[in-house]
């Protein structure tokens, strides 16, 4: 039975990091119809410079706050400079584009710091069954996901971000910078793809750290449905919990297999989601 | 304005005019479908002969290596290209394709290497089949996520079954090389570079008559609106499944040409970076036609060593210079995409009609 | 539509014809190219060439051997090169990916023209160009893979192990356990690959029936680690024997100390690197009560080179001088001393070769080498055994208070990999001074 | 002293790529009118809306003025605060946003959370149906409901000039009527002025003070309704009754 409790809240604190990354690929597909393969590569450089302010400061919540910010700089920069100009291509472009900048800022982060590990440190205490470090994650996806509900539900900008990316041409004629608000959502999506970086990178940073992360979160985007911030975090437990009972009881080199066979299973019944009304499309 | 109306007087006629007045050109446009293709196979088996025969083996492998990388790409292309359907998976089907020739070069070593060759296709073929049905109701990011958790899930079968498949270590096994007769003219490695340049001008040649036929159009119309192509009784479900078998097939086909150059199938050949990269050489090479997929791999095989040389000759610190390959990649990936929205060929072709129309 | 199909099916059939004339497996056997060439040598340099995963999921463990080796040689160099010539090092990337291994291998052989490969890693990468290597003549050098393949003179005659392999090693924990720990619980702990398997050879031998769990990880999925360790503690395992590599000899004593549970951890030589190992931990040492080296505190490895915390061994010295003044930047660790050593070894058989070294030289300046170091153990690259360090002797990290140092438990011991018995494996060891390996 | 006229249009041109769909339309309509913009099918009557409004750049030499002030190269997002707002064809209804969501999106623009409130509770008094359906997606309204929400929607920024495409597309000839009814009242209230694009000419003219006709992208004809319905000549030819 200890086995059984173990697993699931190693899968519940892996889940909160897929569900992160699951939600800024969630946020970025709602504003732009794009998903944005280069986010682990922006966490990676946002949890970098973190470590390197944590080393020279020796305050890891001034690093923590580093990464939000430069992560929501970097989504802001990769919008304007490089989706907006193949904003109205196919979508087969901006998936490009963001696979090329996906290896240039990994391969940027093996160049500035080098290939090696870094001991990179737990937000808090690491120890314990259930430790802090992993209510930590929990707790900030759940607030994240909160926060962005209230964002989208009740404030004026979270209606003319949805506006935006629902009818761009009505959201101008009401009076909405379109342009400004995909930014936003580049920014905010990046800010959080930033928290998924500092969430998976400890025990050891190095430029490969997100690559198994960056298929769960793109897997449980997809898993809950591309529509709902919720889908993306529920996509994201379901598929931490799923995957960890696998490797505690099949073994661990299955994941990547039972990832395939949960999405197969949940894609069939739902092709668009598990969160996802299903749209009539306009014919 | 006259010009326009005299041509519009004696359609009949002038085509004929035309096509005399045009020379080769009209004639080549004139053979029928299948025979056009196959010349042109032969020309570009002879170019490699020749391009082999004058360089090293080294180059004669990565000569072979453009071939696969081709087959991978313009089974991608067909899938993508004309059906529209975003699939990041086909690194698993050349992982398919490299193992059934693996396992049965190990186990039915008298089996002839065309056998080997058509059964790797069939592996493929099924398991299209099986992808295309079960993504057949997904479209956009939600088929795209499915093929990426393909791509990265199937390799981990090999370590699920170290004894038959041979674990993270794989197989290998050594291949028949030049046939006796011709070992004073052919290197291995040449020979090698022929047969799998022949079975990948095989394999384009069928791809690209299916492609010219019913099922080409067919595909196209699914791609610009699939429900209009449902309502003309295009039977899109049937299509978009073989879409994806044939072009499973040509990635299977890929792998196994894979493994018999190199002699090796080992999961960790078959990353998610393989089947993502795949696909930026289809875009970057330029989208609707088999030159693009030239491009592609060309790009796939040569920009990563123009990097490593561009690194080598700058003289950078070790870091730098270990990673400037793969950020040069990228790079150019994303100033191509911007700058030449169609690709490589697009750009081409454009170049050609300012060329031509001046 | 008819027409073109039936001029297909006729394509098809030529091309059965063509290549069908004889089964694609069956090959007559590798023969060994000629060896009474010196390619790569001038007068002035020897071009020598290896391939490592320096970027890639794997280069984070492996980086240091090819900068322990390009330092080592660019002191070497400094002292005036052997006989003359200076040593051209070419490392090439693979990413620990075999198509990329073959690619740049290939290009060493033909394109850089390399005298001979030193210290290709990695098994899944080496195994797919031994064969090659082998054909084309070239002197295949210190395999840095403790895989048991290399130790085989009839298939690969040109290829020379260095590593002790997994299941040398393992046997001589095993017994080493059996021995010490008779009531000792046992847990495994180990990669899923032919490390794992392989390690698991030699300690069933002595620890069969004492096992009573048995974890498995798996390289690509270090997030399952934290519930493999939890397993062993659950399955009551009061002594755990780990054959992985750093990160995960790291990760494992992490969760175990996030667990509060502390086996006695049995760590083999490839993911026993000190310096390496506080390194990566050095953010989750508590402050005092727990600093870092109590979480490493008493462990026990197995080890056949000189270590960083062998402060009285005189080539720890010798490769800590040199790391400072030609090393890459950042402290010396024992992965580093595996490449520093690689290349010293090379160096003296390069020597050994004579004035005019051609491959066969160094094959036979190999297989006569009477080795006295720098290892801790005897050497084997005779004609019949190429299986590089014959053994392994067992020292225990101890990190009491301020002072810090390996103690020896047990010194160097020799086996084979069947079922053979551990002798003792005493030599007298060359100091660096009296170490021939350049001008 | 007349004042200046609200909205002023000269030399208004602009093409789609090659295709000139808008030659050299002048226009002017004072506070408090109604214009009509009549025309068969594809004589430019939307193009005039969507290059006034910013959402089709106008060709060089055109001018577009509102209160005297130019503003020809604004960008559609900032007509709103000019007191422009604009009804495109078929509403521009969000389907995925609640009906009241819809309707908030209108004020957006102008700050104080409490005067949004105010204003949309008196939008959905005007237009009782949409009181009740407030919370549904606007997806599940009727053609007629839609049309009334995308008015409320461009009365929430309390524009001076509402450009109305075909509100009466697809509607029954009951709700076209009490639609125009409303923008009679609407002029009487707050003098609002209306440019009022119609396929259906006899039902526009009735209401409009005066119009001009479109015919390939040029005016033809303009001039006080009346005159508009008197002249056979161009009823035939061009209104088609």
């Amino acid at each position: 039975m200890n086995h059984f409790i173990d697993l699931t809240l190693n899968g519940i604190a892996n889940g909160a990091i897929y569900a992160a990354l699951g939600l800024s690929l969630v946020i970025i597909y709602q504003a732009t119809r794009v998903v944005n393969f280069a986010q682990p590569a922006l966490a990676l450089i946002a949890v970098y410079l973190a470590y390197a302010v944590y080393l020279a400061t020796g305050s890891y919540w001034t690093g923590f706050a580093v990464a939000l910010a430069s992560g929501t700089l970097m989504g802001v920069l990769a919008e304007r400079l490089l989706i907006r100009p193949v904003h109205g291509r196919s979508p087969l472009s901006a998936i490009i584009v963001t696979l090329g900048l996906l290896l240039a800022l990994q391969g940027a982060a093996g160049m500035v710091w080098g290939n090696g590990d870094y001991s990179f440190p737990y937000p808090m205490d690491f120890r314990g069954r259930f430790s802090p470090a992993g209510a930590f994650g929990l707790g900030a996806v759940a607030v994240v996901t909160l926060l962005l509900f209230a964002l989208y539900r009740f404030t004026p900008l979270g209606l003319r971000m949805r506006a935006a990316a629902l009818h761009p041409e009505s959201a101008r004629l009401s009076g909405v910078r379109v342009g400004l608000m995909l930014t936003a959502g580049w920014g905010i999506a990046s800010a959080i793809g930033a928290l998924a970086g500092m969430l998976a990178a400890p025990p050891f940073l190095s430029p490969n750290a997100l690559d198994a992360v960056f298929v769960y979160g793109i897997a449980a985007a997809v898993l809950g449905g591309l529509e709902s911030p919720f889908g993306a975090v529920a996509g994201g437990l379901l598929l931490g919990v799923g995957l960890s009972y696998v490797s505690g009881y099949a073994g661990p080199e299955l994941t990547t297999l039972a990832a395939l066979a949960i999405l197969v299973v949940v894609l069939s019944v739902r092709p668009d989601g598990l969160f996802t009304r299903p749209v009539a499309r306009k014919v | 304005m006259a010009s326009s109306l005299r041509r519009k007087q004696a359609p009949a006629a002038a085509t004929a005019r035309a096509s005399a007045r045009r020379g080769p050109a009209g004639l080549w446009n004139s053979l029928p479908v299948l025979p056009r293709h196959l010349l042109a196979a032969l020309a570009a088996l002879a170019l490699v002969a020749v391009l082999t025969s004058v360089t090293d083996g080294l180059t004669a492998l990565r000569v072979a290596n453009v071939g696969y990388y081709l087959l991978a790409v313009a089974g991608l292309q067909l899938l993508v290209g004309f059906s529209g359907q975003i699939s990041l998976g086909n690194g698993a089907f050349m992982f398919i394709g490299a193992y059934t020739t693996a396992l049965m070069v190990l186990y039915t070593p008298m089996a002839p290497l065309a056998v080997v060759m058509l059964a790797a296709v069939a592996a493929g073929c099924l398991a299209g089949m099986l992808v295309g049905a079960a993504t057949a109701r997904l479209h956009g990011p939600y088929l795209a996520g499915a093929t990426l958790a393909l791509a990265v899930g199937l390799p981990a079968v090999a370590l699920r079954f170290p004894d038959l498949l041979g674990g993270s270590n794989g197989l290998f096994f050594s291949l028949r090389g030049a046939p006796p007769a011709l070992s004073g003219l052919v290197s291995d490695s040449q020979w090698k570079a022929l047969v799998v340049w022949f079975v990948v001008l095989l394999a384009l040649v069928v791809l690209a008559t299916t492609s010219r036929g019913r099922l080409g159009r067919r595909m196209r119309a699914i791609r610009d609106d699939e429900a209009a192509a449902a309502t003309a009784g295009i039977p899109v479900g049937r299509t978009k499944v073989v879409a994806f078998v044939i072009s499973a097939g040509c990635g299977s086909l890929a792998g196994a040409c894979q493994a018999y150059l190199l002699g090796t199938a080992t999961p960790s050949s078959f990353t998610l970076a393989l089947s993502l990269s795949l696909l930026a050489a289809l875009v970057l090479g330029g989208l609707g036609s088999l030159w693009g997929a030239l491009w592609g791999a060309l790009a796939l095989v040569y920009l990563e060593l123009a990097g490593e040389e561009l690194a080598h000759a700058m003289g950078l610190g070790s870091n730098v210079a270990n990673n400037a390959p793969v950020v040069f990649f990228g790079v150019i990936l994303i100033v191509i995409v911007m700058a030449w929205p169609l690709g490589v060929q697009g750009a081409l072709s454009r170049l050609g009609r300012s060329l031509r129309g001046r | 539509m008819r027409k073109p199909t039936a001029a297909l099916a006729g394509a098809l059939a030529l091309a059965l014809l063509a290549t069908s004339c004889s089964g694609a497996g069956q090959t007559e056997g590798g023969g060994v190219g000629d060896l009474d060439v010196s390619t790569g040598v001038t007068d002035d340099t020897v071009v020598i060439g290896t391939h490592q995963p320096l970027t890639g999921p794997a280069s984070a463990g492996y980086l240091s051997i090819s900068q322990g080796a390009t330092a080592m040689f660019d002191y070497i160099n400094a002292q005036g090169g052997v006989h003359g010539r200076r040593i051209d090092y070419r490392v090439q990337d693979d990413v620990y990916d075999p198509t990329q291994t073959i690619e740049v291998t290939q290009e060493l052989v033909m394109g850089e023209e390399i005298f001979a490969m030193l210290g290709g890693l990695g098994t899944p990468t080496h195994s797919k160009v031994v064969d090659y290597l082998n054909e084309e003549g070239v002197p295949d050098v210190f395999v840095s893979s403790g895989a048991l393949m290399w130790n085989n003179p009839e298939e690969y005659p040109l290829t020379y192990g260095y590593q002790v392999d997994y299941t040398k090693e393992a046997k001589i924990l095993g017994q080493y356990v059996a021995e010490n720990f008779p009531d000792a619980k046992v847990g495994y702990f180990y990669q899923n690959d032919d490390v794992g398997t392989d390690s698991q050879a030699g300690l069933d031998q002595y620890l069969a029936d004492m096992v009573v769990s048995d974890q498995r990880y798996e390289a690509t999925a270090p997030e399952a680690v934290a519930t493999q360790i939890a397993a062993l503690k659950e399955d009551g395992a009061d002594l755990v024997v780990c054959a992985c590599i750093p990160s995960f000899t790291a990760l494992g004593v992490l969760n175990a100390a996030g667990q509060d549970y502390h086996p006695q951890w049995v760590v083999s030589s490839i993911g026993s690197d000190v310096p390496t190992l506080k390194n990566l931990l050095r953010e989750f040492g508590e402050s005092d009560e727990l600093p870092v080296e109590a979480m490493l505190n008493g462990m026990i490895t197995s080890g056949y080179l000189p270590a960083t915390n062998m402060e009285d061994d005189p080539w720890t010295r010798f490769y800590q001088e040199v790391h400072e003044e030609y090393g890459a930047e950042g402290e010396l660790t024992n992965t580093t001393i595996y490449g520093m050593v690689q290349a010293t070894m090379f160096a003296r058989a390069l020597k050994a070769a004579g004035p005019e070294p051609t491959r066969q030289g160094l094959v036979d300046a190999l297989e006569s080498m009477e080795w006295n170091g720098p290892g801790v153990v005897p050497f084997a690259s005779s004609a019949d055994d190429h299986g590089g360090y014959a053994g392994a002797l067992i020292n225990q990290y101890v990190a009491e208070g301020d002072e810090e140092g390996l103690e020896e438990l047990q010194g160097p011991m020799v086996t084979d990999r069947e079922g053979g018995d551990i002798t003792e494996g005493a030599f007298d060891r060359a100091t660096p001074e009296e170490y021939d390996f350049h001008d | 002293m007349t004042e200046p006229p609200i909205l002023r249009i000269e030399n208004l041109s602009t093409r789609y790529g090659a295709v000139r769909a808008l030659r050299s339309v002048n226009m002017t309509v004072r506070r408090g009118e109604i214009c009509a913009v009549l025309g068969a099918n594809g004589a430019g009557k939307t193009t005039l809306l969507r290059t006034v409004s910013g959402l089709q750049p106008p060709d060089p030499g055109s001018r577009v003025l509102v209160d005297g002030t130019d503003v020809t190269r604004l960008p559609a997002e900032a007509m709103v605060r000019h007191g422009v707002a604009h009804v495109p064809e078929g509403g521009g209804v969000i389907a995925e946003l609640t009906v009241e969501e819809n309707m908030r999106l209108g004020g957006l623009w102008r700050a104080g959370r409490r005067e949004r409130g105010a204003k949309a509770a008196e939008m959905f008094e005007l237009f009782p149906p949409l009181a009740e359906r407030r919370t549904r997606h606007a997806g599940t309204l009727s053609g007629g409901e839609r049309q009334m929400l995308a008015i409320g929607r461009a009365l929430m920024a309390r524009p001076r000039v509402l450009l109305l495409d075909e509100p009466s597309l697809g509607l029954a000839p009951l709700i076209t009527r009490r639609i125009m009814r409303l923008l009679q009242d609407l002029r009487a209230g707050t003098g609002l002025t209306v440019v009022l694009v119609e396929q259906n000419a006899a039902g526009a003219l009735s209401v409009t003070d005066h119009g001009l006709v479109l015919s390939q992208g040029a005016v033809v004809a303009s001039g006080s309704s009346g005159e508009l319905l008197a002249d056979d000549r161009m009823r035939h030819a061009y209104l088609g009754f």
